[in-house]
């Protein structure tokens, strides 16, 4: 959790430069800016970047409450399956009214927290690895999906309070990035200007000094899970949106890219480290790069092996530079060459 | 200082912690067969100059001697070439393999790679036979008390045959029984000429085991007493610069008028306390004593709703209560838990973090936080406990063992409680922060909190107690609330001596 | 009873209780050709799941053996196909690229200090990327396959006579037994599990964190290798995507099998019976004619129950442990007063 | 009943052996590299197998389709993919007419490691026939060939396998490739410039159109292909993606071409966006809401298949194998039916009726 003592402009950029992910990203940025004759820095091709991370953005608002509780939630693309597919399902039962529509974001809404509750309430009572729980229950996520649409895709085009949430701009910038700029801010005041919040950096730290000093460490739990299968549903809704139609294997994929995001933007897997921007930084790295590989005509089979190295590239520097800060790096080789010789006489 | 029989000699050590001088020009040398105890406050460089004698951290500056000639030590490896064995204060044994695995780990006895488990195992309970100690070859760590991995540890160290072995805070969880058994050990190996480097805050433990006594402090060398000339309250003001008185007896015991907060009556756990009833009035500190396992923790724990009961009554002003955790802080009660670093607070946020977090039925408007008040509240917690460096905003997990346990004071000391319920509050804290911590605890008493504390420092206890409390086995067997209570009527009764000499019914 | 082996028995037992559940309500489960079958179908993930049971022990884990696997599948298929090199040479190549796979995952780790997760997440981009790269083209550019059908490589599918186990199988529970030596015998294993269950104490002893990480990893980069050849002896070819999701499947079948993210726990019996849990769980559902949500919803819901049963399980034991060591300690106690 | 359902059954296995390949892809593909694409026109009657008695008729000892119980299964590359329901669909509507047929769904999962446990599954349990969409034509090939020598015949629906079987209803891929690349070559005149966004790389039939449409523009060389990237078969990719190739290559783009309708109703959403409906879009599959596109004119076009006629055919040659003497694992050639890509677009999208469209 970032503190913020009232530490001046200069004193925060000083620190936001020293993270190594926003140096790559400008190092990312003006290459590109360059090689591509200007049009990679253009208010458009930003926009259509934030648009493409607008999708799992939605998700990681939610799924970073379970990292930084030293879980996992890989349902994220389940419920979104699942909600989409419930509100298309609704939409058309209400004759795709703009009522229906409404009904039908809070149906599909309804099923992410109730998804999202079960798994709190498993994961804060029982020591399982969330990472294998989650991987499960996505599976009997896309079974239900499966219910619901009976494998068909449903299509639901004439609903206009839907097709303008999905195609229509606001300023040239489409909604579904006015929903993510929304979601992060509340998520963002959620976790740093609310008791919650607070609570969730505690019992991420150490659950059990947590408890001790009188947080209801099982509520803060299940919360934070009910939050992320909320934003997955959420992120649902809104993808269904977009594709006007609803399908079993939609969202397939997206809890991979979700995990990677969080987990570049520095949100430590054992919990209690990390921050919301920090992933939402991981996310808008992996959008640049995908963005950049594909305006400089890089062909597809490539981009897997430019965002490999990139990521490991990023992460390993900041490993080494804050090891190398705090003086406890020795020489990493020391332990690969036993030297055989007897120590200098 | 004779050159030849010296076995170590390190000198001008220098080493730097993000432009922080932790170790400054240190000179420090260790005689054949010598136990040379090293004292000094926390931060003052104790561990920082060991982790370099092992190999753990790099050095800045200055040479380190073996017999006379100059050697590099890298790493663990280079370290344990040269005969260094060391016992670190948090143990480092791995709890999912056996006794005679932990003991031979990085030294096993193999061919083409293969162990011979067999040979290992017997080799080991030879070790454990000849030195008595209360453990089996093939048991697994994670199954054995806390005493007994300390055992295990010192046992690695003695498996390795080493000319030296470092002792850092050996004793800090064990038993006086257990602590007869280590200094035993200590002066058998003293006899094979191993030499010993002994670190404790334990003072009159190092005053009577060691030969030598060399004093750090903020990371400099500040004096270096032989065996004869050993003076404690002089080596106390080297350590920490300052006068401290260290009691010996116990002020004017008294039972005070007031009307009492927390009342216990026939209280029993199977297998943790048995018919356990006292009362703790407003303003009063009283104190649970006696040996390690005698039920004390379990009790306060109990109390605080972390642990559940089979029979028996508490009463909180009166009326009847029963704790719940959830509910515990709300209604008035504290608690400074016995293992801090795991229990204690949440390492990754600052002090102002871990305070807040513990006083939001105050300090938050409707679920939002203002984070004006937070700050406000974090120094005034640093104010209170005297926190040095005064700064709110480190993570509480960098700070020095005395520092994290003011911190966990302030968490509390914001509050206003009813009751404080404290288990081991100064285990392996340095003599200056334990004092101010006294003071804390007696500043607490006179407003009036009733304070309920756990203790088997037999000095802390008589420096602090209204009323003392001896247990043994789970029961209360002696009260001490009356005229003054000395150092040897405390040991007696918690070892269950009944006054006649000699005579020590079973524990 | 030791938690290792209490944790082993449940997980047996459960295995067990499917298996008659399967056999009970359908004829033709427990039939010779089902469950040789079923044996063939798992031991290519079971011989990837040794090698990230490995990862996991050190306190770690290995998303990227599926991706490795599928890579060294193309790597040999393009070899074989656009080079004349001996049969040997491609082979010795292709164990190469997979030892430098997991030297990759083993260097990120180990020295670079990059936590498990991050690396492997993304040594599994960069062995998809390999894959493509290495795909065979027709002269339009689209990824196209060919025939392997080099004698020795299809004999590895085959089995022994003509309803026999097959090699692959045979191959599984042999490196499980091998693998299970070499962590509970030798030196390096131990290691293995030390530098898994409290890093800080295993090197104090001299036990080195970067050789360790790096055998595990390199042991799993050897397992991807294996597995890459018998898929190869299967499907006589190699595409794309294959192994992409065999990596998920490995880690869950070792933790179910016993294996623990914290590291220290686990080893090859437990993860060979997490294998075969789920893959009898999966040939069980696939007799009864499900529809295909019905299986998903069904084999996720199973898998759950056994995730909290395993972990209630253990409490109550370590509950009733701890409150029979309790009497016994509080017997003594009144006795000696008595 | 039965009688009349038996004389279909002769008249589709005729129709099978006499194909008559449509649509303009009759020059050999001979693919570089001794790779067998799918798409070979056979018209060879099965060499072999004829019994003694010179027709085709019952097995002796076989089963009779019309009074034994059968077990047919249904293997699509990914259950939860609406072409591979259309599909299910038809082989299920056909096989109401056979009242003793179990038939059961298997879920490839999008791994042809995975069809091949299946296929090796159902031969232990003893299955009468299989429709198979594989996931790779070499990787399943195995499989087929065990099920095959298993005496179960496998009927592939739009990707064959490469070991010769029972027989294949092919959406024809690379023919819809090359019917595309000529439209689009036609509209534009023969000048201009297409951008192509394609399907999970190594995914057969993305694959298999991508080549139909390169062999197309051989014979344009005026159209040049200035990009050609995947967007993974996903609608809000393919929107992103097209996106960055109208701020990369901005008004010189004539046409787009998208491996599927998804990814071509997603390109037709940006181009909406950015105001170009100048831009000719084609798809592949004609999916139902592709055509509701067509028609509201979003995108230019797509290759429509009817899947529950495939479906059913393919259903129907299956029926007619397992009662039949026909060994068609013994064949050396596999009997291929072509379902006509029909090129769809503003005009003649009236003409696919509401029960055709899946």
């Amino acid at each position: 959790m970032k503190e913020k003592s009232g530490t001046n402009a200069a004193a925060g950029v000083k620190k936001l430069l020293a993270n190594s992910r926003i140096i790559v990203l400008i190092v990312l940025v003006a290459f590109l800016s360059l090689t591509t004759k200007g049009k990679f820095f253009t208010y458009g091709n930003v926009v259509s970047i934030l648009y493409s991370i607008s999708l799992t953005g939605i998700m990681i608002c939610g799924a970073t409450f379970a990292v930084l509780l030293g879980g996992i939630d890989r349902t994220v693309s389940g419920n979104a399956a699942v909600c989409g597919a419930m509100a298309a399902t609704v939409v058309l039962a209400f004759g795709q009214s703009n009522g229906g529509a409404l009904v039908a974001l809070l149906a599909g809404l309804a099923c992410g927290i109730v998804s999202g509750f079960f798994h709190g309430l498993v994961l804060s009572r029982f020591a399982i690895p969330a990472f294998l729980l989650t991987l499960a229950t996505n599976e009997v996520l896309y079974g239900i999906v499966q219910f619901i649409t009976g494998n068909q895709l449903i299509n639901v085009m004439r609903c206009d309070l839907m097709n303008w949430i999905g195609e229509s701009r606001l300023l040239g910038i489409p909604i579904p990035v006015y929903i993510l700029a929304v979601c992060f801010v509340v998520c963002y005041f959620v976790l740093n200007h609310t008791v919650y919040g607070r609570y969730v950096y505690a019992t991420g730290g150490n659950r059990q000094a947590s408890e001790l000093s009188g947080i209801p460490t099982r509520r803060v739990i299940i919360i934070a899970y009910t939050i992320s299968g909320f934003m997955g549903a959420l992120s649902g809704f809104v993808m269904s949106c977009m594709n006007k139609q609803a399908s079993a294997s939609q969202a397939q994929g997206y809890e991979n890219d979700v995990l990677a995001a969080i987990v570049i933007g520095g949100v430590s897997m054992r919990g209690g480290s990390g921050s919301l921007q920090g992933a939402m930084l991981g996310a808008v790295l992996i959008g640049v790069i995908t963005n950049g590989l594909q305006l400089l005509g890089v062909p597809s089979i490539y981009h897997n092996l430019v965002k490999g190295v990139i990521i490991i590239v990023a992460i390993a520097w900041d490993m080494l530079s804050a090891a190398r800060k705090s003086g406890t790096a020795t020489n990493p080789f020391a332990g690969l060459f036993k030297s055989k010789k007897k120590v200098t006489a | 200082m004779a050159e030849k029989d010296l076995l170590f000699e390190m000198r001008e050590i220098e080493k730097i912690f993000a432009h922080v001088h932790a170790l400054d020009h240190v000179n420090f040398d260790v005689r054949k067969g010598e136990v040379h105890a090293l004292l000094g406050e926390n931060g003052a460089g104790k561990s920082t100059l060991i982790k370099i004698l092992t190999g753990v951290y790099p050095k800045d500056g200055g040479q380190i001697f073996l017999d006379g000639r100059e050697v590099e030590i890298t790493s663990r490896e280079s370290a344990a070439a040269l005969g260094i064995a060391c016992i670190f204060q948090e143990l480092s044994l791995v709890p999912t393999l056996s006794v005679y695995q932990n003991v031979m780990l990085g030294k096993e006895i193999s061919k083409f790679g293969i162990v011979r488990a067999s040979a290992e195992r017997r080799q080991i309970q030879d070790l454990i036979d000849h030195y008595g100690f209360p453990v089996g070859a093939n048991d697994i760590v994670e199954t054995l008390s806390v005493a007994q991995m300390q055992m295990v540890e010192i046992l690695k160290a003695l498996a390795t045959d080493a000319r030296l072995i470092i002792m850092d805070e050996p004793t800090a969880s064990l038993s006086s029984r257990e602590s007869e058994l280590l200094y035993k050990i200590i002066h058998q190996l003293r006899e094979k000429g191993v030499s010993i480097i002994y670190i404790s805050h334990r003072l009159e433990e190092v005053f009577n085991l060691s030969d030598r006594i060399t004093i750090l402090r903020d990371g400099k060398n500040a004096g270096v007493v032989e065996k004869e000339n050993i003076v404690p309250s002089e080596i106390i003001k080297m350590m920490i610069g300052k006068e401290v008185s260290e009691a010996t007896a116990s002020r004017e015991l008294k039972t005070s008028s007031a009307e009492p907060v927390l009342t216990l009556k026939n209280l029993t756990r199977l297998g943790a306390y048995n018919d356990v009833s006292f009362e703790v009035k407003r303003g009063e500190v009283v104190v649970l004593t006696g040996l390690v396992g005698s039920g004390r923790t379990e009790i306060v724990r109990t109390v605080y709703g972390a642990d559940p009961y089979d029979s028996g009554e508490i009463l909180l002003e009166g009326s009847p209560y029963s704790p719940k955790i959830g509910r515990s802080v709300a209604t008035g009660f504290g608690l400074i838990p016995e293992d801090r670093r795991t229990q204690g607070f949440s390492p990754l946020l600052s002090v102002t973090g871990n305070v807040a977090v513990t006083n939001y039925d105050k300090l938050s408007k409707k679920g939002f936080v203002n984070r004006a008040d937070e700050d406000a509240l974090g120094h005034r917690a640093v104010e209170l406990v005297d926190l040095r460096p005064p700064n709110p905003n480190v993570q509480v997990g960098n700070l020095s063992g005395g520092n994290q346990q003011k911190a966990v004071l302030g968490k509390w000391l914001t509050r206003d409680l009813k009751v404080m319920l404290i288990d081991e509050p100064t285990v392996g804290i340095d003599i200056g922060a334990k004092d101010e911590i006294y003071e804390i605890i007696e500043r607490l008493s006179n407003e009036g909190v009733a304070v309920l504390m756990v203790s088997s420092d037999i000095a802390e206890v008589l420096r602090v107690a209204h009323r003392i409390l001896v247990m043994r086995g789970g029961r209360i067997t002696k009260e001490f609330n009356s005229g003054v209570a000395t150092q040897e009527d405390i040991l007696m009764a918690s070892s269950g001596f009944t006054g006649e000499e000699g005579k020590e019914d079973a524990a | 009873m030791r938690q290792e082996t209490l944790r082993r028995f449940i997980s047996f037992g459960l295995l067990l209780l499917l298996v008659i559940i399967f056999s009970a309500t359908t004829d033709s489960f427990l039939t010779w050709g089902n469950i040789n079958t079923l044996l063939r179908e798992c031991s290519v993930i079971g011989i990837l799941a040794i090698g990230v049971t490995m990862a996991i022990i050190t306190g770690g884990n290995d998303l990227s053996c599926g991706h490795l696997m599928g890579t060294v599948c193309m790597l040999f298929s393009f070899l074989y196909y656009y080079t004349g090199m001996s049969l040997i040479m491609i082979l010795l190549i292709s164990l190469l690229m997979a030892l430098a796979g997991g030297l990759l995952n083993g260097f990120s780790v180990a020295v670079l200090q990059i936590p498990d997760f991050i690396a492997t997440l993304s040594s599994q981009f960069i062995f998809a990327g390999l894959t493509y790269i290495f795909a065979i083209r027709n002269e339009y550019g689209s990824i196209t396959q060919t025939q392997i059908n080099n004698p020795t490589i299809t004999a590895l599918g085959g089995q022994i006579g003509s309803s026999g186990p097959y090699y692959v199988t045979i191959a599984f529970f042999v490196l499980a037994a091998v693998a299970q030596f070499f962590l509970k015998k030798t030196k390096r294993g131990t290691y293995i599990y030390a530098i898994g269950a409290n890093r800080k104490s295993a090197e104090y002893s001299g036990v080195s964190f970067v050789k360790t990480k790096v055998t595990a990893f390199v042991i799993s980069g050897l397992c991807a290798f294996i597995a890459a050849m018998f898929t190869l002896g299967r499907l006589h070819t190699s595409e794309v995507a294959t192994g992409q999701t065999f990596a998920l499947q490995a880690i869950s079948a070792s933790v179910i099998g016993g294996a623990a993210f914290t590291g220290g726990r686990g080893d090859m019996v437990g993860t060979t019976i997490g294998v075969l849990f789920m893959q009898v769980l999966r040939n069980g559902m696939r007799k009864y004619g499900f529809t295909t949500q019905v299986v998903a919803v069904v084999s996720g819901i199973v898998i759950v129950m056994v995730l909290v049963f395993d972990v209630y399980y253990n409490e109550f034991m370590q509950k009733r442990i701890k409150r029979a060591a309790a009497a016994a300690r509080e017997k003594k106690a009144v006795s000696a007063n008595g | 009943m039965k009688l009349k359902r038996l004389i279909s059954v002769m008249t589709a296995a005729v129709l099978a052996f006499s194909v008559v390949s449509c649509g303009a892809a009759n020059q050999q593909n001979s693919g570089g590299g001794g790779s067998q694409a799918p798409a070979e026109t056979s018209t060879a009657a099965p060499s072999g197998g004829e019994t003694a008695s010179g027709g085709i008729g019952f097995k002796e000892g076989g089963k009779n389709p019309y009074t034994d119980p059968l077990k047919i299964a249904w293997i699509p590359t990914a259950a939860s993919e609406a072409n591979g329901t259309a599909w299910g669909k038809g082989i299920a509507q056909e096989l109401e007419y056979w009242s003793n047929v179990e038939f059961n769904i298997f879920d490839g999962e999008k791994s042809a490691e995975k069809q091949t446990e299946i296929i090796a599954d159902l031969i232990a349990q003893g299955y009468d026939g299989i429709v198979l969409q594989a996931w790779n034509s070499d990787a399943c090939a195995q499989a087929v060939k065990d099920a095959e020598a298993a005496g179960i015949p496998v009927v592939c629906i739009n990707i064959d396998v490469n070991t010769p079987h029972a027989g294949l209803v092919a959406m024809t891929d690379v023919e819809a490739g090359y019917a595309i690349g000529e439209r689009i070559a036609a509209d534009l005149g023969g000048e201009g410039n297409v951008v192509i966004i394609e399907a999970t790389p190594g995914a057969a039939r993305g694959e298999n159109l991508q080549t139909g449409f390169k062999q197309a523009m051989e014979n344009h060389p005026g159209i040049n292909i200035l990009d050609s990237q995947t967007a993974e078969w996903n609608m809000e990719k393919a929107n992103t993606l097209m996106q960055n190739y109208l701020t990369t290559h901005g008004d010189q783009i004539n046409a787009v071409f998208a491996h599927n309708d998804q990814m071509a109703e997603g390109a037709g959403e940006a181009c909406k966006n950015a105001g170009r409906d100048d831009i000719m879009i084609w798809g592949a599959n004609g999916e139902t809401k592709a055509l509701e596109y067509i028609e509201d004119g979003t995108i230019t076009g797509t290759v429509y298949t009817n899947c529950y006629n495939q479906g059913a055919t393919a259903a129907r040659l299956l029926m007619m194998y397992i009662g039949s003497n026909i060994d068609t694992s013994s064949f050396s050639k596999t009997p291929v039916i072509k379902m006509p890509p029909m090129t769809v677009d503003k005009d003649n999208v009236g003409s696919i009726t509401p029960d055709m469209r899946w």
